[in-house]
């Protein structure tokens, strides 16, 4: 992946196995949200290829990643600001009938019938969250940890194989970042595939294995927590010479 | 007062096409996010197809269809649908502005087609003769005015009834979703370019049967009336009356519409007789200031968005990576 | 007569090609669609009408030409004030709307402001035209079947060598450089140490004073009249999106072939399609290559 | 809860409306309300303002002589901003709110038809425009759709341009190029000319329309120059007017020019450069023979101070007079009674009535003797054909020593001769 002349992330090979959580670190400018917006189609990566469920998916526009199962969450939490929480779950789930113009004129009944079904497992999904008590509030008055909550909610609403994680436990705190840590191990066992970067190095050795290990645009070391804990090369990177630059 | 009752009837009647118009642009604008201000050219294309068709031959520009009301009406929305396609293509795919560009365009160009096709529209001359519906029936020229006023209100309440159904749907939140974040919008699957097509064209043969009741109303149209300044108008009546919000685009046509109906004499009294043939810039000076202000400071208008949920400040927006 | 056509095309293109650069420019650094660039252009047409004034006229002339020194000084001032006008514009509205980060409402917002500053010129300076001279030049043969006036060859020129003055602006000076850089990637620019709000100020000066010298040059062959930019920001905008939008050399590019083919269609259709024929010309342009011919990313 | 509030401000904003609408319901002496739209503001703002003068004077004259049947005359004027939307709705109130018999208006035809199909003939109003020239209201008459409450004080363009094709013609010019504005005005001008013009043997070189507020008219100058014109007839208002002729002269074009009534102004003339038209033939609708012109003049000058300078002043002027000539014959103040009788207080039979106060004087006890008169205006001899349109005599104009003066007529029956030819 290169922008103009600089190459961001660069020969970048791994595999996800299901049913792991797999926690994506590095030093700030070590590519790791280029390389998920490359996943999830915000970039077409200018070489290399990305295989999900042995389809390749590199070059699809977001809204068709989304279809194949495979959701993301944002770095900084973007929720529709004027919409609601609940609003914000209803928008999820895939291929509703009622996002036909149609659908609603001449189906009104399958429309709503469909609707009371997503609003019940809306509420169950916020339930879960813990965000049963905000469902009508305006997105935007949330707290950021809540935000993070709901795009982890929107994600659910798509009966996810696989969700990308940026960031999730950043700028929240403690006691919400426990419950998020909480939420994410319960799906886990529940089945979905998580690819999270965090730079809460607490979370990431308790949540996951494997770790992939970024440093300038390259993968420096694949391992479970106790290999990356020993591995010097991990702490030089984090310590080494680099210059500093915003992901 | 029958005359106070009469003209009452009369500014309703202009006030719910504009109303119309305003109601297209909300959809456009308010739930969408998108910039049209080439509304004058929609409003255009449905006047002149309803003229065309429905009008006794004429001479000197083709026509002589002799189209039921009903069905020229729908051609008229189905030709308006059309343009708007074609403009929509292109544009909407790509970025936002784009789309602004290219209706200014297309309201500067049907102008002139308007202007200069003389076959089709009958040039600057216009189409004078356009019938209206069931007028055979009505003696009195008031007792028409009401039928027409009650059947147009009918259609109002139709479109009205449409929107708010619609917007409150799986449909109209996915619209909504959009102008909000598209980028988070097509994270969770929702391709923008296909609704915002939809929007555009919705919202555009509104605008096109508003120029068709225009047209059956005042029976005769004109390249003079296809001036931007009507543009501005709708938009001047949507901003006021709040975008996002069905009712407010109502409330704002009729205002708008009565503010600018007796402007003229309120120019003519505040300014001084040397100022007054600059009277109509000044009220574009305040259609300008006001667009911007509102921007500035109540961008969702004044009567606010759909719900009326405690304002917290400036609506958060989060930029990208 | 084809050559004659293509003369006043090529005219018609060097103002048009110095409008959409200054367009392209604001467009690329800024990221929004500038309605208001047109009336940029108008108010600096007024604003050397204004200096011609004060310099009671233009009654010495150089050569051949219409005008004398004090004209050449009012294109400059009228750059300088354009330039101020263009800042006053941006710290007012644009700079509060930018951090918002909807284009949509920056552009509304421009547009706005267009419909306010064009209307002002008819408060303050009337809805009549202007000219810089009451003489009127007479267009001579200068090639077998084209006949131009000196001024429209002062025109043609001036823009040939703006445009060389803004190729070596671009690529030779730190602050060229820099304005490039934060055209191609802004949040990269400022990592590597650029200040983009001072780019940003001179983007405004830079597109300002070429939308002037648009103005100017406009007003010189054609006339001055407030709504002379609005009436050709559906000619700046086709040549910007037909060049690429942020495509410098692309905009020059698109402002000739717009001009040229608006006054060559004459020999097709009638004059009175000229604004349609840019505009069919962007839409087609739209549906083949949306990047321009070019522009280098597709948006 | 809010769809109240706003159905209550509906209301209010309803009320507010009418109240401010509302004419004042006390006067002291009687009086009798006639309606004009014009253009004020917008686009033909300032055209709209000078004709609007021929119109009060007008009133002001007919009050200064006694009034109508006694009672004093009122005009009430309202802006229609040169867009039909807005003129409509201004019409209406006029007709609905202050009751007017008769509308003075408007300005451009495209307004004037908008008020003739949607207010006046449908409210048997009278209508009578001083300067919509669009053959389309003949047409309109024609097929009965205007009730025969139509009437215009301008001539229509056939007239004049037949005028121009014989004056053309008379001087030498057999190989003319058309610049026309591309409204009804231009193009019913140039179609009538280059129609006659032919037939006089002349060869219209080509044909150009130009559009309002084009940026440039470089190209549309150029197609007319090719087939190398002696002349050009431009058609148009001062503003583009002017733009397109100085393109033309520097253009190289030949510089002899045709112009029509919409370009008899010295604003136009000084900002070309009288010292660029060699050769200029005018014509206007008007009569320099009749003494009607010369008391406007005066009058005009007595009250606003300043000599008039516009086209179509007159002819506003005329139709408030025609009007209020016309209640005085019917003894009454309604539509009808306008209708009625306007053709028998113009034409050619009975005595001549002249412009001023004077002669109105003279023109009611002339009515009241039972004796016919016919009113001979500022504009020219007004005679109503069946469909509402004027004919008259052409005035001939032309430039000495860079000013705009008229020269000399040409009369009816040579118009009609051309007119007759085959």
């Amino acid at each position: 992946m290169r922008f103009g002349g600089l190459k961001a992330v660069d020969d970048v090979s791994f595999k996800i196995r299901e049913h792991t959580i797999t926690g994506l670190i590095g030093p700030n400018g070590a590519g790791k949200t280029t390389l998920f917006n490359s996943i999830a189609g915000v970039y077409t990566p200018t070489a290399g290829q990305i295989l999900f469920k042995g389809e390749r998916i590199d070059g699809l526009p977001p809204h068709r990643i989304f279809h194949k199962g495979l959701v993301r969450t944002f770095q900084i939490p973007r929720p529709f600001p004027e919409m609601t929480v609940l609003e914000n779950l209803l928008v999820v789930p895939p291929s509703q009938c009622g996002e036909s113009f149609w659908n609603n004129w001449f189906q009104p009944a399958r429309v709503r019938e469909e609707e009371e079904r997503n609003h019940d497992k809306a509420c169950e999904i916020a339930k879960f969250l813990n965000l049963g008590h905000v469902l009508d509030l305006p997105c935007k008055n949330l707290s950021g940890g809540q935000q993070k909550l709901v795009e982890i909610g929107r994600a659910l609403m798509a009966d996810p194989s696989m969700i990308l994680l940026d960031e999730p436990g950043a700028g929240v705190n403690p006691s919400l970042l426990a419950e998020i840590i909480d939420r994410i191990s319960e799906l886990h066992e529940r089945g979905i595939t998580f690819l999270l970067i965090e730079h809460n190095m607490d979370m990431v050795l308790n949540l996951c294995d494997p770790i992939l290990v970024m440093a300038n645009g390259r993968l420096l070391m694949e391992g479970d927590a106790q290999a990356v804990r020993s591995d010097p090369r991990v702490l030089d990177a984090y310590l080494g010479g680099e210059p500093e630059a915003t992901s | 007062m029958t005359g106070i009752v009469s003209y009452l009837v009369f500014f309703s009647i202009l006030a719910s096409i504009y109303s119309l118009m305003s109601l297209g642009l909300n959809l456009q604008w308010g739930y969408t996010g998108l910039f049209n201000i080439g509304v004058v050219g929609f409003f255009a294309v449905g006047a002149y197809t309803f003229a065309i068709l429905a009008s006794p031959p004429a001479a000197g520009h083709i026509g002589g269809f002799n189209w039921p009301f009903l069905a020229a009406l729908i051609a008229a929305m189905i030709a308006t649908g059309i343009v708007a396609l074609i403009v929509g293509i292109p544009t909407l795919r790509l970025r936002e502005d784009y789309l602004a560009i290219a209706t200014i365009g297309i309201g500067a160009t049907i102008q002139l087609i308007a202007n200069n096709m003389n076959w089709l529209t009958g040039g600057p001359n216009g189409i004078y003769n356009i019938p209206q519906p069931l007028s055979a029936y009505f003696s009195s020229n008031l007792g028409y005015n009401v039928f027409f006023l009650v059947m147009i209100v009918v259609i109002l309440l139709l479109a009205y009834w449409s929107l708010e159904r619609i917007v409150h749907s799986p449909w109209g939140r996915v619209l909504m979703a959009i102008r909000e974040d598209e980028t988070a919008a097509s994270s969770v699957g929702k391709s923008g370019f296909s609704y915002r097509l939809q929007s555009f064209v919705i919202g555009s043969i509104l605008m096109g049967l508003a120029g068709a009741l225009y047209a059956s109303f005042i029976k005769y149209i004109s390249p003079t009336l296809f001036m931007p300044v009507l543009t501005f108008q709708v938009w001047a009546m949507l901003i006021v009356g709040g975008s996002g919000n069905n009712r407010g685009a109502i409330l704002g046509s009729v205002l708008v519409w009565a503010l600018w109906t007796m402007s003229g004499s309120v120019v003519q009294a505040i300014l001084p007789s040397t100022l007054q043939v600059k009277g109509g810039a000044f009220q574009i000076i305040l259609i300008g200031l006001v667009l911007m202000l509102v921007l500035l400071f109540r961008p969702r208008g004044i009567m606010g968005s759909r719900k009326a949920v405690v304002f917290a400040g400036e609506s958060k927006t989060v930029s990208g990576e | 007569m084809i050559a004659q056509y293509l003369a006043n095309g090529i005219v018609l293109g060097s103002s048009i090609a110095l409008g959409a650069v200054g367009l392209t420019l604001t467009y690329n650094i800024l990221n929004f669609a500038n309605f208001a660039h047109g009336s940029l252009l108008s108010w600096g047409a007024y604003f050397a009408w204004l200096v011609v004034l004060v310099f009671g006229g233009v009654q010495s002339t150089i050569g051949p030409l219409s005008f004398g020194w004090p004209f050449i000084l009012a294109i400059v001032a009228a750059a300088l004030m354009a330039s101020v006008l263009a800042l006053v514009l941006d710290w007012l509205v644009f700079r509060v709307l930018r951090k918002s980060n909807i284009q949509v409402t920056l552009v509304i917002a421009s547009f706005g402001a267009s419909l306010l500053l064009r209307n002002l010129i008819v408060v303050v300076f009337g809805p009549e035209p202007q000219y810089y001279s009451d003489n009127i030049q007479i267009a001579q043969p200068i090639l077998p079947g084209v006949r131009t006036t000196p001024d429209e060859l002062f025109v043609v020129g001036l823009a040939v060598v703006l445009v060389i003055g803004l190729h070596l602006f671009l690529t030779r000076t730190r602050l060229g450089k820099a304005m490039r850089a934060v055209s191609d990637n802004a949040s990269l620019a400022q990592v590597s140490g650029i200040n983009v709000h001072n780019v940003v100020r001179w983007t405004w000066v830079v597109g300002g004073s070429l939308a002037a010298v648009a103005g100017v040059m406009f007003g010189l062959t054609v006339q001055i009249l407030p709504d002379m930019g609005f009436n050709l920001l559906l000619f700046l905008f086709s040549a910007a999106i037909l060049g690429g939008i942020g495509s410098i050399y692309g905009a020059i590019l698109g402002g000739l072939v717009i001009g040229i083919a608006a006054d060559l269609s004459v020999l097709f259709i009638s004059p009175a399609y000229k604004p349609a024929v840019a505009f069919i010309l962007m839409i087609v342009v739209l549906l083949i290559k949306p990047s321009g011919i070019l522009g280098e990313k597709v948006q | 809860m809010k769809s109240r509030r706003i159905t209550s401000s509906l209301v209010a904003s309803a009320i507010m409306g009418v109240a401010a609408l509302a004419p004042l319901a006390v006067q002291a002496k009687c009086t009798t309300t006639i309606g004009s739209v014009m253009a004020l503001t917008g686009s033909l703002g300032a055209l709209g303002q000078s004709i609007a003068k021929g119109a009060e004077l007008a009133v002001d004259t007919v009050n200064k002589a006694g009034g109508v049947n006694g009672c004093d005359l009122k005009l009430s004027m309202l802006d229609d901003q040169t867009s039909p939307a807005v003129g409509v709705s201004a019409a209406k109130q006029l007709v609905d709110i202050h009751q007017v018999p008769a509308i003075v208006g408007a300005l451009s035809s495209g307004v004037s038809m908008a008020i003739l199909t949607s207010v006046t003939a449908p409210g048997k109003v009278v209508q009578i425009s001083p300067s919509s020239t669009s053959p389309s209201f003949t047409e309109l008459a024609k097929s009965g759709k205007t009730g025969g409450y139509w009437f215009r004080t301008t001539p229509s363009d056939a007239l004049q341009g037949v005028a121009m094709a014989k004056l053309a013609r008379e001087n030498g010019l057999k190989r003319v190029a058309v610049l026309y504005l591309k409204n009804p005005y231009g193009e019913g001008l140039a179609g009538k000319f280059s129609e006659y013009f032919k037939k006089l043997g002349g060869k219209v070189t080509a044909s150009v329309p130009y559009n309002p507020k084009q940026p440039s008219y470089r190209s549309e100058v150029s197609s007319a120059l090719g087939g190398d014109p002696q002349a050009v007839f431009l058609i148009g208002y001062p503003g583009d007017g002017t733009t397109v002729a100085r393109e033309w002269i520097s253009s190289g074009g030949p510089q002899t020019f045709l112009l029509p009534d919409g370009l008899e102004s010295q604003k136009f003339v000084d900002d070309v450069g009288a010292k660029y038209m060699k050769k200029v033939l005018g014509t206007a609708a008007g009569s320099v023979n009749t003494p009607s012109l010369k008391t406007f003049d005066s009058d005009f000058q007595k009250q606003f101070g300043n000599p008039p300078t516009q086209a179509y002043m007159t002819n506003a002027y005329d139709a408030v007079m025609v009007i209020a000539l016309a209640m005085d014959k019917g003894h009454g103040t309604s539509a009808d009674t306008v209708k009625n009788n306007i053709r028998g207080i113009s034409g050619t039979a009975g005595t001549a009535i002249y412009a001023g106060a004077g002669q109105y004087e003279k023109a009611l006890k002339l009515i009241k003797e039972g004796k016919r008169i016919h009113y001979v205006g500022a504009s020219g001899e007004l005679t109503f054909d069946k469909n509402g349109d004027v004919s008259g005599p052409m005035a001939i104009w032309t430039l000495k020593d860079k000013k705009v003066v008229q020269d000399r007529m040409m009369s009816v029956s040579t118009i009609n001769k051309v007119l007759m030819k085959r």
